[in-house]
């Protein structure tokens, strides 16, 4: 009787009404949409900005149309002043980091594919899903109402270092609503993803098929679960840094403002506080935060690798492995973010070498990913060469870490475009590879039609080598120490290089616009694309073993059974060189091999 | 946006100078004299530009600190002499009030205009400045102004004289003095000032200095006469 | 050659061991046991939040302004009654398991218990709305020392949790009265679960508050 | 479409690597006693990470070449070792690199931070405020004057907050937006942030430090070679940040006497 009430309690009728269907689902495979949706919109908004500050930073005096009709205070005749060139900085990296490089590997496309991927209908707690979904929307739009109201948005770059985003307006135009907004809107991003972290966890650990062993689950679902746990133990700890930092500003508390602070010529009314532990709760917060971003990419990618190789990579325990120790590592290097903060120079020692450590499960991952390469049957798709290009995106964003990872060597190199190259490569470039890559391997499923491969390969190619024209010479001018965050080059050193800042700018020109390629080819297919089969890449999860798109309902209320693990490629079964999960055939070698 | 403000500003101007040109300005009384110290005043430092090339390069001697400028005779200079009470409000002039940005100072160091008159202030650096003028009672502001931009033109609603600073450049301070009536004074070189066709009354009349503070004095006028009035302030060594 | 393909792929051809794959098929869906882990997911994520608020106060607490606070003596009643409430949200289980579930007077019963929890829980936030009172008369408020920003702060949040758990009470009571046929246990053992943590956490603040403020 | 992906891996590859093979970076001129041992490791990690990046990217170029495109019936083969090589290929690269940078590079810090400014090193405050340094020297007495945050008055040249009426010490400090150190001789700088967060970088010194609100640090270094340097800000510090500069002066110690009578006098 209990079971009967518990089916009445779970097991919902299809949504009829739009609101219920569309907006307030329910449906993971909505929510995840949604995600995806609002993590392109980020996307574009970020690159923009990212557009306007590469435009400024060459041509200081340019004359922007439209932009003083957004802020007249800001770009006075649309030429863009220096707090403004900070504000455009602190939405840039907030957007990215948190509405994007968090929601679209993670949250998008974990919705989605997670509870089909482990055969579930449904996430375990739907309402959370729908609630974290909204509350993460309503971050965004927090912040970006940080745009239009009179004081502008902050200026306190998205690490928000206090003092400088504790006193309020004494510390510049921006800081007075602005930075409450930025505080809110982080607030509320926390709570949406804790809840979007315990639905992802609880969801992996209680809801899979009758057979689908840990063991037997893809390698994306694996690094959706661990990102999910790393997120869970993030969020928790960045959600009080920021109510402290709301108290502080509105409550005329002490937690990270000291005493005797004299600002815009008022001396402040705090005493006492740490702005150190503001560094540390953040950077606690800000180290895991990178993995969060690139581990669901490196379980897109090896998913989608084992797809276009035709064979399965040398050891999926292996990767498994790797990612969970780096996630297990993210949280003893946070220190290298502030080697010259003052901190105990021993610590930095202590952080240094676990930082150094972490370079090891990612050579491993690395190796396996090419190793795989070696004696598969290659496909060459969109998304096979995103994933590819993820591998080489990832090598080259991830050497430089050797560097930053020493404190000695970053003693010169802190805080220059080498960092700034180095996190835009690995972190995010990398990532949004891993997402790229997703996208074509998986639309088919999400939309019931195919993206159109010739502007998904036009997409690549741009993409791919705008990418290292952008971000390679960021090295480089770190080398000779061109110091980050400024507005523009004032120092005599800088005057022979900046033909070079030229470049990038005009690289990020054409590569952002060749990101329009990918939004015109992700609309016109959603409607013209042609029709999706159900398993249009041959894959053996379960994703490919539901129609396209999925059911209200995923499995139509059966309940799948697993055989396999999702690794069975390049073997004789009735349907091809390979035999899906949920079939329940003995899978043979190939012959002929 | 832009243009329209222009355009009211324009009709705002008309319509004050309509009001003060209608008919002959009524002759009055006149209160001028001077200002003046005792003791030793602080010695001004010389200002260390070096952070700021563009500006150092413009000058040959070092520019000093403007918070005590003495003329000849123990004058006093930068002081603001107005009228703080028993005069009534006047309308805002249709002139604009010109602060200048040049060489990384502040010129004049001290400007006073009048409640809602026209502020502009203008930059003729090839860098970019910060102005932000720190008034207790009126709205605060914090604006940049990169070189080759149009200038900012503001307004303030409420008399005030407050500091206004270049968060940029550290050494640049200067003083808004905001007043309710047009007969004020600033002192320039000699210390003297003049407040001109004060009508019949009893009035109460205010030397404010930026270090030194302020002091008042009654003075009545009868008629079209002149009063003479003097302020002496106590200079101190630190 | 293929012998490697082989390898890679044997072990997992073969099919589960029956008990293996007997265990997911009895919580296929999840229906029994997704709660209950989640509820400990959820746990852990306060701890981790309520960890992150201490280290916060141990670096505070080596700064010059750090004094000391005397903590209202109510407190320690509060304490009681809301130990006392988690022993009578147990008495609420022992009816739940006495009883067969389903039954009029069981779940009456069960209810009835629910019930004295929440009012014990509401009698605790009003206790600690006092303590913030009797600060406040002596003039001690929120930024006035980083003792007092801490305690505000941390009994605060605790009372924002324990009102959270009220309310689900008050659905749990609503549901036990209104229909005792479809009435989840789990949806108990959940609420069960997430009120003794809160006992837990209380004592853990309290004692906190009592040797670091 | 393979082939073209493995060409433009290797022609990234060559291009990325040929700017520092040819040195068109070049690191600023050094002019520390410490900084050599930094430029060391700096080199020593060039090394290590240029050549996993070429060779990585040109594996990766090399087996999508050779894989793509093969036809169904074409056998599948897996890497000798399989996975167990690359990890214990892994563990021995990257273990041992890491274990030599990491000790190396404890030399190099250890340089700079376990060693502390000797007693008769150059005395100097350094204040950062938004938007510039001033320095301080402590003058004849060698006595800094106490600092008072309400005393501040930038508009009279009073950054620091001195109290000449009252403090006997402040009367003869030295305040100075340029800072002068002798050549060869020690500078124990005093790091003090009047109101946000900022930081001390001088290229050529190779030296970097944050001021922390509340919290006083201090370094200390050596210059070797006289001109003037640039310090810049590079902790993020508000809208004036990208301006926030001022210049290190490295004279001989006679100029620098005199330079300090000079100052004095006025």
């Amino acid at each position: 009787m209990e079971e009967s009430s518990v089916q009445q309690a779970h097991v919902h009728a299809p949504p009829e009404r739009f609101i219920r269907k569309h907006i307030f689902s329910l449906d993971h495979k909505v929510i995840g949409k949604q995600y995806y949706a609002l993590a392109l919109v980020a996307v574009f908004t970020g690159m923009i900005l990212s557009w306007l500050m590469r435009i400024h930073m060459v041509w200081p005096t340019a004359k922007i149309p439209l932009l003083e009709h957004i802020s007249s205070a800001g770009a006075p005749g649309g030429v863009i002043t220096p707090e403004y060139y900070l504000s455009l900085l602190t939405m840039h990296g907030t957007l990215m980091v948190f509405f994007v490089l968090t929601n679209a590997p993670f949250a998008a496309f974990g919705n989605f594919f997670l509870p089909i991927q482990i055969g579930a209908e449904d996430m375990a707690f739907p309402r959370f899903n729908m609630m974290s979904f909204w509350v993460t929307f309503a971050a965004w739009a927090v912040l970006m109402l940080a745009f239009f109201i009179p004081d502008g948005p902050p200026i306190a770059g998205w690490t928000s270092y206090a003092p400088l985003s504790a006193v309020g307006k004494d510390a510049g135009p921006g800081m007075q609503w602005g930075m409450s907004l930025w505080g809110l809107s982080i607030a509320l991003f926390c709570i949406g993803s804790l809840l979007g972290a315990l639905n992802f966890i609880s969801t992996t650990l209680d809801m899979r098929a009758k057979g689908m062993t840990l063991m037997r689950m893809p390698l994306c679902t694996w690094a959706w679960f661990i990102t999910a746990c790393i997120a869970l133990l993030a969020f928790a700890v960045l959600l009080p840094a920021c109510i402290l930092l709301i108290l502080d500003r509105h409550a005329g508390t002490s937690f990270y403002v000291p005493g005797g602070l004299v600002i815009s010529d008022r001396l402040q009314a705090h005493s006492g506080g740490s702005p150190l532990l503001w560094q540390h709760l953040f950077w606690f917060f800000g180290h895991p935060e990178v993995y969060i971003a690139i581990l669901p990419s490196m379980g897109i990618v090896s998913h989608i690798l084992i797809n276009s190789m035709r064979k399965p990579l040398l050891s999926g325990k292996v990767v498994i492995y790797s990612m969970m120790s780096i996630g297990f590592l993210s949280y003893m290097v946070w220190g290298h973010h502030m080697f010259l903060s003052g901190m105990n120079p021993m610590s930095a020692l202590a952080f240094s070498f676990p930082t150094l450590t972490i370079t090891i499960p990612a050579t491993v991952l690395t190796l396996i990913w090419l190793g795989s390469l070696y004696g598969s049957r290659l496909q060459i798709n969109s998304a096979s060469l995103f994933a590819l290009g993820f591998i080489s995106m990832f090598v080259a964003g991830g050497v430089s870490g050797f560097f930053l990872a020493q404190p000695s060597i970053d003693i010169y190199l802190h805080a220059t475009y080498f960092v700034v190259g180095h996190f835009h490569m690995v972190m995010g470039v990398a990532s949004l590879f891993g997402v790229f890559a997703g996208t074509y391997f998986w639309f088919p499923k999400m939309s019931g039609r195919m993206m159109n491969e010739t502007l998904g390969k036009l997409h690549f190619w741009i993409t791919f080598v705008g990418t290292y024209c952008i971000f390679m010479p960021f090295h480089y001018l770190g080398l000779i120490g061109n110091v980050r965050r400024y507005q523009s080059f004032v120092d005599d050193f800088m005057q022979p290089f900046l033909g070079w800042h030229k470049f990038m700018t005009i690289a990020a020109l054409i590569t952002g616009a060749a990101q329009f390629i990918f939004l015109f080819n992700l609309i016109y297919s959603r409607f013209k694309g042609k029709v999706a089969p159900e398993n249009p890449w041959n894959g053996t999860s379960l994703e490919w073993s539901i129609p396209s798109p999925p059911p209200w309902n995923n499995f139509g209320g059966k309940h799948p059974v697993v055989y396999h693990d999702p690794f069975q490629y390049g073997v004789k079964g009735s349907k091809g060189d390979f035999v899906m999960q949920d079939s329940p055939e003995q899978a043979v070698p190939a012959s002929g091999d | 946006m832009g243009t329209k403000r222009v355009v009211f500003a324009g009709l705002a101007m008309l319509a004050a100078s309509a009001v003060a040109f209608a008919g002959p300005a009524p002759a009055g009384g006149t209160v001028s004299g001077k200002v003046t110290y005792e003791g030793t005043p602080a010695k001004m430092k010389p200002i260390d530009m070096s952070k700021e090339p563009s500006c150092a390069k413009m000058y040959t001697t070092p520019q000093l600190a403007e918070t005590v400028v003495t003329g000849s005779g123990n004058s006093l200079e930068n002081v603001v002499v107005y009228i703080s009470a028993g005069a009534p409000d006047d309308p805002a002039p249709s002139t604009a009030a010109v602060f200048t940005q040049k060489g990384c100072r502040y010129i004049p160091h001290v400007l006073a205009f009048q409640v809602n008159q026209e502020l502009k202030i203008q930059n003729e650096d090839q860098t970019s400045h910060n102005i932000h003028p720190l008034p207790k009672l009126n709205r605060e502001w914090n604006k940049s102004q990169p070189p080759g931009t149009p200038a900012i033109s503001e307004k303030y609603d409420k008399a005030e004289i407050f500091p206004v600073k270049c968060n940029v450049h550290p050494w640049m301070h200067g003083t808004f003095a905001v007043l309710k009536n047009s007969h004020y004074a600033v002192t320039g070189d000699g210390g003297a000032f003049t407040l001109a066709n004060l009508p019949p009354g009893k009035y109460t009349i205010t030397a404010w200095h930026e270090s030194y503070g302020d002091q008042s004095q009654e003075v009545t006028i009868s008629g079209s006469e002149t009063k003479t009035v003097s302020f002496v302030f106590k200079a101190k060594p630190y | 050659m293929s012998s490697t393909i082989v390898s890679v792929n044997s072990q997992a051809n073969a099919l589960p061991p029956p008990k293996r794959a007997a265990a997911p098929a009895a919580l296929a869906y999840g229906q029994e046991r997704a709660p209950s882990s989640g509820i400990w997911v959820g746990v852990f994520a306060i701890t981790m939040s309520f960890a992150a608020f201490t280290s916060a106060l141990f670096v505070r607490e080596g700064t010059a302004d750090w004094g000391h606070l005397t903590l209202p003596s109510i407190l320690y009643f509060n304490t009681l009654v809301l130990l006392v409430s988690s022993v009578t949200l147990e008495c609420a289980r022992q009816a739940l398991e006495a009883g067969r579930l389903g039954t009029q007077e069981v779940s009456h019963k069960a209810s009835a218990w629910v019930m004295v929890t929440l009012l014990l829980g509401l009698g605790f936030c009003a206790g600690q709305f006092h303590a913030w009172q009797d600060l406040r008369a002596e003039g001690i408020y929120l930024a006035t020392n980083p003792n007092s920003s801490f305690f505000y702060l941390l009994t605060f949040l605790h009372a924002l949790h324990v009102l959270v758990g009220i309310l689900v009470m008050v659905y749990l009571a609503g549901r036990l009265m209104a229909s005792h046929t479809t009435f989840r246990r789990s949806l108990f053992s959940n609420t069960a679960i997430y009120w003794h943590f809160m006992t837990g956490l209380w004592l853990y603040l309290l004692l906190l508050c009592r040797m670091k403020l | 479409m393979g082939k073209l992906l493995a060409v433009v891996l290797i022609i990234i590859a060559i291009a990325s690597a040929y700017p520092i093979v040819t040195h068109m970076f070049p690191l600023p001129e050094d002019i520390s006693t410490h900084g050599h041992a930094i430029d060391e490791q700096l080199k020593d990690t060039m090394w290590e990470a240029g050549v996993s990046f070429v060779a990585a990217q040109l594996v990766l170029a090399f087996f999508v070449w050779s894989f793509t495109g093969r036809k169904e019936g074409s056998p599948l083969r897996n890497f000798p070792g399989g996975a167990r090589v690359m990890v214990i290929a892994a563990f021995l690269l990257v273990g041992t690199e890491i274990l030599a940078l990491g000790v190396l590079g404890q030399k190099a810090w250890a340089n700079v931070y376990f060693t502390s400014a000797s007693p008769d090193a150059v005395q100097i405050q350094a204040q950062a405020e938004q938007f510039a340094f001033y320095f301080r020297y402590p003058g004849a007495d060698g006595k800094f004057g106490g600092i008072h945050p309400d005393k501040i008055d930038e508009g009279n040249q009073n950054y620091f907050g001195l109290d000449p009426a009252n403090d006997v010490d402040a009367r003869d400090d030295i305040v100075s937006g340029e800072l002068v150190v002798p050549v060869n001789r020690e500078v124990h700088l005093m790091m003090h942030a009047k109101d946000v967060g900022h930081s001390f970088y001088v290229r050529e010194l190779r030296i970097q430090q944050d001021f922390v609100p509340g919290l006083d640090l201090s370094v200390h270094f050596t210059a070797t070679k006289f001109g003037k340097y640039e310090i810049v800000c590079t902790q993020l510090c508000g809208l004036g940040h990208y301006n926030m500069k001022a210049y290190l002066n490295v004279v001989s110690e006679a100029d620098f006497e005199k330079w300090l009578k000079d100052q004095a006098a006025q």
